[in-house]
């Protein structure tokens, strides 16, 4: 594409704009204040022969900024999908004549509207340019898979076998994981009837055969240095030897390890040999491999109790709050040892809720019934040992009785912890926590656990958590987005989850690393923003060495360099922009988004002076939840002010407050924000954008006051895209707001 | 005629709800071609018509506009909506797929103007919103839709509002000599995300779904929450539109009962958890009747809020038959078997968790295909280059479909990278 | 050490097992998961001290005589709404059919229970000519608790009597012999061979 | 060419017992609908549901087993058909029950053996008189031969239980059949469509054994009946009628209510309709007389 800039404008008259717009006028505006080189109008510009104009345009060099003044840029994107030019659009049907009523004394203010958006259009599409490849691409086609276990094991044969060499790095001396140590798994496939083999060994087998997966033992991460793409990872055995490894993406399936059934005092685990685990039962049955089941003394077991929820979906102080899915099948499956081996054997589950979900689990619970396994609702209160002897006291809920009763063996189904690494915003969390609950601030927090990664990384060392130690995604709708692009959880580190689960699981994490893989060697963005090219760039010299960059990146795709200046990782990158907006000295832009191309869309507003009576109104609004929303209160035709100028932006955290005081300089009289929910149960798709934002917005107050401009004219919300009506609703009460406060002086 | 390329590389997704959506863009950002068809007139399937998502009480649409608009940018999708595939032959690497493509009466001109939808009176039932309430006859299915194309009711076809409506459309969008045809795919790998319907909760007799007004479906439900549905987001009784302030939830409403569904359709327990929270919002007692209530994993954090929820009840109880009441309340029969307290409760409102059926027609797949006796298909590694996504493959939440939707499109990408390898 | 001895016998599925073996349709016992629709379908329901599912986690709980000492099980009219319901296809009517016929087998249930002694007199009364004479049955029945109540109960029914007889529908005639079967002999041996065949079987089980 | 079938009677129907009157309004509607019942000769009762006191499982069976038996022997290829929802249930249960277990259909055999009687590997079906009525015959046969439609009156469609559950009519629900009320419609009646107790129970046999219990329940139909507007209840089973008729005094002597409302077989109205004498309608052997009924055998 040449260098010289090319803008040529185009205007649809369809839709009813060239009824409602003085389309001429239109094209002049882009002409003359937009310095489009040329401008036409069209009367269906999405149709067939209207893409065909522009293309004709395009490909005889006429235009290589396309400046497009039609419908929303979520409408007809396929039409308006043009190759190697820059495409700003002026909503002039959403953003302008569904949300004005159609008379005389609208007409004035709904055509200053239309031609502010054109001018803003071209404001953008002269500051746009076509990303340009970093040199930091590259194909790197190595999944690094860092656990041995079912789900480990399953992502790398499953991403080999789609063609992507993988590297198993297992901290044991075998393969296997807890999945190695069953006897066997719960029915995976119809009738879901009777236990099945735990398929380990082929799966072992599997890996040996295949020639791309290369498996270290006895081995763990110590380094993980770079970028998806460009990963540059080191291997240690326990011996301290140490391999470096080139990696493309990374599958962590570290998994699971037992909650510690020592915490469990009431139910005699830490007395009684014969209380024991789940996974210590599987030792026992793998022993007895169909036989009768012996315990620890030697005597077969003739009854046995297993308490579900032992240490689990509770609040007590170190017990697990959350249900571990897994344990009421596998209880199902363990007492089928014992009836599969010896009818006469009593086996009673006491549960809680029976939690048997889905296809397989109601059938394999049916299939428990029929073999004569006894289920009570009932809660355990304690278990007395004496000697041999085991009673187990419990609440029979149906029958409503306290009741004992003698048991040789009791099994505790504990449940699974996720066995992650130190999760970087402890503290933070930790802080904030204590901010929320007036406790004093926490200076550090302790770190018990081990580093799986060894992430060379400005922001830690691991995966963030989410919650309890998991280190799942926050969106249901995208439940392998972690905060470290290039890098997929799978398995019970993630979610508490079933082998079944796991290897769906896992076969799903692999997929990510290899569209990561291919995203990184085109320089593409992953979700949300996928396929964006452009990624940030900074100049240096202008760099005050902040650190604001480094610290705010919802994903640790920023480091520092020795000298503390911001280093980028195009790869890590998601394109939020957070960095772009917490940048107070304005060095970071992206070619396709950046402080100027924002920015002069909001200098280029035509200000008419204090005294025309016509405030204006900036709305900056998230790209994916506050646009959308603001596109359907014009669908329906819900009205807002005309003196409304909406600038989508592609997250609150990246506006930049620059935006805010120029505005505010420049004459706007309000200043409306549009964001995502931010804190729990945050929506924002970049994690913290709107969080930060949120923060940055509180400061503002201050250069409204040394402006001395009422603290009401900027208004920072949290809008979800469900919130049609409410988007217009809150333009209007700004507009209210500014008719009541009056005008602002900075008009010139 | 409608034209597709294809060939044995391309990977069919048939379904294009979330699970689909997830598999056709997985596998066509990492570079495939990906045919995907919809039997609706628009992709997003039924999470388009859910109100917020448990247990972050989300909105759907949110994560519905990013995979559009990854689709929208993605060339490697091709999208046909109101397809239906009508028979797989092949085998791996070498299937063809004989597809259905009904009409639609707009062509791609359409701009979701609205004109036509203005000039016309004929109304037609609402799917969308389970008939509560009705859409004109020249219709945008929901404001999000993709194709964000309206639709022309085909039962309007030769009326005189027809003939209104292809005259009000300003860029000759409307098509009526548009007709059914059949196209050929041949593709490497199928990926069935057919989904799931709402089971028929006229079939659960003792609880009158079809003799008393103010038993609903919890789908109803749901469309009844969202502000922008039937009712303008207000839980309003059926038999005198009064809002309700006293809701009873049945679980396993078809579900877990050799009657209806053997299954645990999974997600019933969370979704009435969330619709608790609905009614509170508004100030609205409910009371769950259930048998095990099934919040797995850290889902269990969002059932303890609701059960610290004072406006919420909990019964362990399957509801043995509803009466009718005073007023239309219908009156819960049963017994609590904890502690054993027999019960004939009168609510304003009973919503029925109505189990997840799944909606593949096994008739249409290759005889060889493992199918479970729930209707199921069986990811059981026998069945060649098809495979299940989401709850084309067991009863799944959001998250889980996703999980599984993705695992698919690798599962696919397997086969058509062998289909290429061989063929050099 | 009784307190001990019952504490053995609880949980132990020993009565689970008696119950499978001697009692009619009882391997159905186990599949029951406890949502308690037959309990709140039977029309007797509030009358009954146990509920077919609660009978059901007292025979897996080895409460074996209060469940066979119940008076629950002859509540049951027979009307089939817990069998058409049950998520989980037990033939609870059945179920508890077997549970009081086992109970009075083994002379657990409670003698005095009404419907046990109806039954049995239907039992008795067709036995007979292999067609229950309803007048005789009926009589039976009003003198069960002997001649006093019999009275009583003889003039309350008074009216129902003279009205059925008027209507032709019940017949005096019926005293001296009435309806009744040809092949009594071979009626008789038939019964005797089936409850031999049970005896046997339900024996072999103890 | 008149359809025939196997006919088991069962005791309460016999001459001089509670149920005679719906033998002989049957017999009257077979005369008129061409169907030709033959007697199982020397059947025997099937015990009901109540016999289970004295008589265990094997012997119960093998009381129906006794009549199929015998069906197969003296009617052979016939349909066995039941007019008595206990008798029905009872036989279709022995039926599926021998289906189902090799042990009982040993058991069943070698009892019967005894009888020197035998049952085939495919017993024959077992149907109630309504199914056949309903699937054989259908509504609009059934339509045509009326002559004197019930017009004007108002009846609630007491369907009961037996007849209903288990196994009811094909494509009926358990909760809420509408068979009855077509019939009553099909001959011209209005039928009571939203009686809401149309399949709730009468206590059946424990109306003896628990007559306060099951008089309760009985007070229940009748007064929904009454608040549905009806002038009469029809009933398919004898158990249901006699409790339902016969007990209208205790329950007025109990609760203080003054129920009056005759309690009709679906067989007696069609008799009545088809323009048969009060005799052959089976009007004679009400308790409770149905004027309107009576007026319209008058016309």
């Amino acid at each position: 594409m040449a260098d010289e800039l090319l803008m040529g404008a185009y205007v649809c008259k369809g839709c009813g704009i060239g009824d409602r717009l003085d389309c001429g006028q239109l094209e002049q505006t882009a002409t003359r204040d937009g310095k489009a080189k040329f401008a036409k109008s069209h009367d269906f510009l999405c149709s067939a022969e209207g893409v065909a104009m522009i293309q004709a345009d395009i490909d005889s060099g006429e235009t290589n900024h396309v400046i497009l003044g039609a419908c929303s840029r979520r409408a007809k994107v396929e039409a308006f999908n043009f190759q190697n030019v820059t495409v700003s659009r002026a909503n002039l049907r959403e953003g302008v004549i569904w949300v004005r009523p159609d008379n005389d004394e609208a007409n004035e203010t709904t055509q200053e509207m239309a031609d502010d958006y054109m001018r803003m259009a071209c404001a953008e599409s002269k500051f746009l340019k076509l990303p340009q490849k970093s040199g930091e691409q590259a194909l790197n086609k190595n999944i690094l898979v860092v656990g041995g276990g079912i789900s480990g094991m399953t992502a790398a044969i499953e991403a080999a076998d789609a063609g992507y060499p993988a590297v198993i790095v297992e901290k044991s001396g075998e393969l296997g994981g807890v999945m190695g140590q069953l006897h066997r798994r719960v029915a995976t496939t119809m009738p879901y009837a009777e236990p099945e083999d735990t398929t380990v060994a082929d799966l072992i087998a599997k890996i040996e055969a295949a020639s791309n997966i290369t498996v270290h033992l006895n081995s763990t991460v110590t380094k993980t240095a770079g970028a998806p793409g460009r990963f540059d990872v080191d291997i240690s055995t326990e011996s301290g030897a140490t391999s470096n490894v080139s990696i493309g993406a990374i599958v962590q399936a570290s998994g699971m390890k037992q909650f510690d059934a020592n915490k469990l005092t009431e139910f005699a685990y830490d007395k009684s040999d014969n209380v024991i685990t789940q996974l210590e039962l599987e030792a026992l049955a793998k022993e007895a491999n169909g036989g009768p089941i012996k315990r620890k003394d030697g005597k077969e077991v003739s009854s046995v109790v297993f308490v579900q929820c032992a240490g689990q979906r509770s609040d007590k102080e170190g017990y697990l709050p959350y249900c571990s899915g897994f344990c009421c099948t596998a209880s199902i499956k363990q007492a089928m040892y014992f009836k599969d081996a010896n009818p006469d054997v009593d086996t009673v589950i006491m549960y809680d809720d029976l939690r048997t979900p889905g296809a397989g689990g109601e059938d394999f619970y049916r299939s428990g019934q029929k073999k004569g396994i006894i289920f009570t609702k009932s809660s355990v209160s304690t278990i007395e040992a004496s000697g041999n002897d085991l009673t187990v006291n419990f609440n029979d809920k149906i029958l409503n009785e306290e009741l004992s009763m003698p048991a040789d063996l009791v099994v505790l189904a504990t449940g699974q912890e996720p066995n992650s690494g130190p999760h970087p915003y402890a503290l933070e969390e930790a802080k904030t926590a204590a901010e929320a609950a007036g406790e004093e601030m926490p200076t550090e927090v302790e770190i018990t656990v081990d580093s799986i990664l060894n992430l060379d990384y400005r922001q830690g060392t691991d995966l963030p958590h989410l919650k309890h130690g998991f280190t799942d995604s926050h969106f249901i709708c995208f439940p392998y987005e972690t905060r470290r692009t290039g890098i997929y959880s799978a398995g019970p580190v993630r979610r508490p989850m079933d082998s079944l689960q796991s290897t769906i699981d896992a076969t799903g994490a692999a997929m990510k690393a290899i569209l990561e893989v291919e995203n990184a060697a085109k320089g593409a963005a992953a979700h949300p923003r996928s396929g964006d090219l452009s990624f940030p760039t900074f100049r240096i010299e202008g760099c005050t060495q902040c650190k604001r960059c480094t610290v705010e990146c919802p994903f640790g795709a920023i480091d520092e360099d020795e000298k503390g200046f911001p280093s980028y990782n195009e790869s890590r990158c998601r394109r939020c922009g957070t960095c772009m907006g917490a940048c107070p000295v304005r060095v970071i832009s992206f070619e396709n988004y950046s402080v100027d191309s924002v920015g002069q869309q909001i200098k280029n507003v035509d200000m008419p002076d204090e005294f025309d009576e016509k405030p204006r109104i900036l709305v900056l609004a998230c790209e994916n939840d506050a646009y959308p929303a603001l596109d359907m209160a014009a669908q329906n035709r819900l009205e807002y002010s005309a003196f409304t100028r909406v600038v989508p932006i592609r997250c609150l955290g990246s506006v930049n407050t620059i935006w805010l005081t120029d505005a505010l300089n420049s004459g706007y009289d309000g200043i409306v924000l549009m964001g995502c929910q931010k804190g729990d149960d945050y929506q924002c798709h970049f994690v913290k954008g709107s969080e930060i934002a949120h923060m940055r917005m509180s400061k503002i107050a201050d250069t409204l006051e040394t402006l001395n401009l009422e603290k009401e004219r900027v208004a920072t919300y949290e809008v979800a895209i469900t919130d049609v009506a409410r988007t217009a609703e809150l333009i209007n009460d700004m507009a209210k707001t500014i008719e009541e406060i009056g005008m602002s002086p900075f008009k010139f | 005629m409608t034209d597709v390329v294809a060939t044995n590389e391309t990977i069919l997704v048939v379904g294009g709800g979330v699970s689909g959506m997830t598999t056709a863009l997985e596998a066509a950002e990492a570079g495939k071609q990906v045919i995907l068809v919809e039997k609706r007139a628009y992709v997003g399937g039924r999470i388009t018509q859910l109100y917020k998502y448990f247990p972050k009480l989300c909105f759907p649409t949110c994560g519905l506009e990013i995979n559009q608009r990854r689709t929208k940018m993605n060339p490697n999708i091709t999208i046909l909506t109101l397809a239906e595939v009508e028979s797989l032959t092949g085998e791996e690497g070498n299937y063809t797929a004989s597809v259905k493509i009904s009409p639609r009466y707009v062509n791609d001109r359409c701009t979701a103007c609205g004109a036509c939808g203005e000039a016309i009176e004929a109304e037609f039932d609402d799917d969308y919103n389970y008939g509560m309430s009705k859409h004109k006859g020249a219709y945008l299915p929901h404001r999000m839709a993709l194709p964000e194309r309206y639709v022309i009711e085909p039962a309007m076809i030769g009326s005189d509002d027809a003939e209104k409506a292809k005259a009000a459309c300003p860029v000759d969008a409307i098509d009526y000599d548009m007709a059914e045809e059949t196209v050929e795919l041949k593709v490497g790998a199928v990926v069935y995300a057919t989904g799931w319907r709402p089971f028929d909760a006229n079939k659960i007799q003792p609880y009158g779904y079809d003799r008393y007004p103010n038993v609903i479906t919890s789908v109803e439900f749901e469309r009844m929450n969202d502000p922008n549905g039937p009712t303008g987001g207000k839980i309003l009784r059926p038999s005198d539109g009064k809002e309700a302030k006293d809701i009873a939830f049945i679980q396993c409403a078809g579900s877990r009962d050799r009657n209806y569904l053997k299954h645990c359709s999974r997600i019933c327990c969370m979704a009435s958890l969330k619709q608790t929270t609905y009614a509170s919002d508004v100030g609205a007692k409910s009371t769950i009747y259930y048998i095990d209530i099934r919040a797995i994993d850290r889902f269990e954090d969002f059932y303890k809020k609701v059960q610290a929820d004072e406006n919420v009840t909990f019964i362990k109880s399957k509801v043995a038959n509803i009466t009718l009441g005073e007023n239309d309340n219908p009156t819960l029969q049963g017994v609590d078997t904890e502690g054993y307290n027999r019960y004939a409760t009168e609510h304003e409102l009973v919503v029925l968790a109505v189990g997840m059926e799944p909606s593949i027609d096994v008739s249409t797949l290759p005889g060889d295909v493992s199918v479970n006796e729930h209707g199921y298909i069986e990811n059981d590694g026998t069945n060649g280059g098809i495979f299940a996504a989401g709850c084309a493959s067991d009863a799944l939440d959001v998250n889980r479909a996703v999980q599984s939707a993705t695992a698919c499109a690798l599962k696919a990408i397997q086969v058509v990278n062998r289909v290429a390898r061989s063929e050099g | 050490m009784s307190d001990n001895n019952q504490m053995v016998e609880k949980y132990r599925n020993n009565f689970l097992k008696e119950v499978e073996a001697n009692v009619e349709e009882g391997d159905w016992v186990k599949m029951c998961m406890q949502c308690g629709v037959c309990a709140g379908s039977c029309p007797l329901g509030p009358y009954w001290d146990h509920t077919p599912q609660e009978l059901f986690m007292m025979i897996r709980a080895g409460k074996r005589e209060e469940v066979l000492s119940s008076e629950s099980m002859w509540m049951c009219t027979s009307c089939y709404n817990c069998i058409s319901r049950c998520p989980r296809e037990l033939p609870i009517t059945h179920i508890m059919h077997g549970l009081a016929h086992y109970a009075k087998r083994l002379g657990i249930a409670p003698k005095q229970q009404a419907t046990l002694r109806f039954s049995q007199k239907f039992w008795d009364n067709l036995m007979v000519n292999g067609r229950v004479n309803e007048l005789k049955l009926g009589i039976s029945l009003y003198f069960l608790d002997g001649l006093v109540q019999g009275i009583k109960n003889a003039l309350a029914a008074a009216g129902l009597g003279l009205g059925m007889y008027k209507a032709k529908r019940l017949n005096p005639m019926e005293l001296l012999g009435g309806h009744g079967i040809k092949d009594k002999s071979g009626f008789q041996a038939m019964i005797k061979k089936a409850q031999e065949i049970e005896d046997a079987r339900i024996s072999g089980n103890q | 060419m008149s359809k025939e079938y196997s006919f088991y009677p069962g005791c309460s129907s016999q001459k001089g017992t509670s149920g005679s009157n719906l033998q002989t309004s049957v017999n009257a509607i077979c005369d008129t609908l061409d169907i030709k019942l033959n007697t199982i000769p020397d059947w025997n009762c099937c015990s009901a549901s109540i016999g289970y006191s004295g008589g265990g499982e094997l012997p119960r069976l093998a009381l129906s087993a006794r009549n199929i038996a015998l069906s197969e022997k003296n009617n052979p290829g016939q349909e066995i058909v039941a007019t008595c929802a206990a008798c029905w249930l009872a036989t279709r249960e022995t039926k599926e029950r021998i289906e189902g277990s090799e042990e009982i259909r040993e058991g069943t055999e070698a009892a019967l053996k005894e009888a020197h009687l035998e049952i085939s590997n495919e017993m024959p079906k077992v149907r109630h008189m309504t199914e056949v009525l309903i699937e054989d015959i259908g509504f609009d046969a059934m339509k045509e031969k009326v002559v004197k439609p019930l017009e004007g009156i108002k009846i609630a469609g007491y369907v009961g239980c037996q007849t209903n559950r288990p196994f009811g009519i094909d494509g009926e629900s358990f909760e809420n059949p509408k068979y009855l009320d077509n019939m009553v419609e099909a001959m011209g009646a209005e039928a009571c469509t939203t009686y809401e107790k149309k399949v709730s129970c009468c206590g059946g046999a424990l109306a003896f054994s628990e007559p306060e219990k099951s008089q309760a329940l009985v007070k229940g139909i009748i007064e929904a009946a009454y608040d549905n507007g009806a002038d009469m209840i029809v009933t398919p089973c004898p158990v249901c009628q006699l409790n339902v008729e016969a007990y209208q005094n205790d329950i007025n002597a109990t609760y203080g209510t003054k129920f009056h409302i005759p309690v009709t077989y679906y067989s007696t109205l069609m008799a009545v309709a088809y323009g048969k004498t009060a005799k052959e309608a089976g009007l004679d052997g009400l308790m409770i007389q149905s004027k309107q009924l009576n007026d319209i055998v008058a016309k």
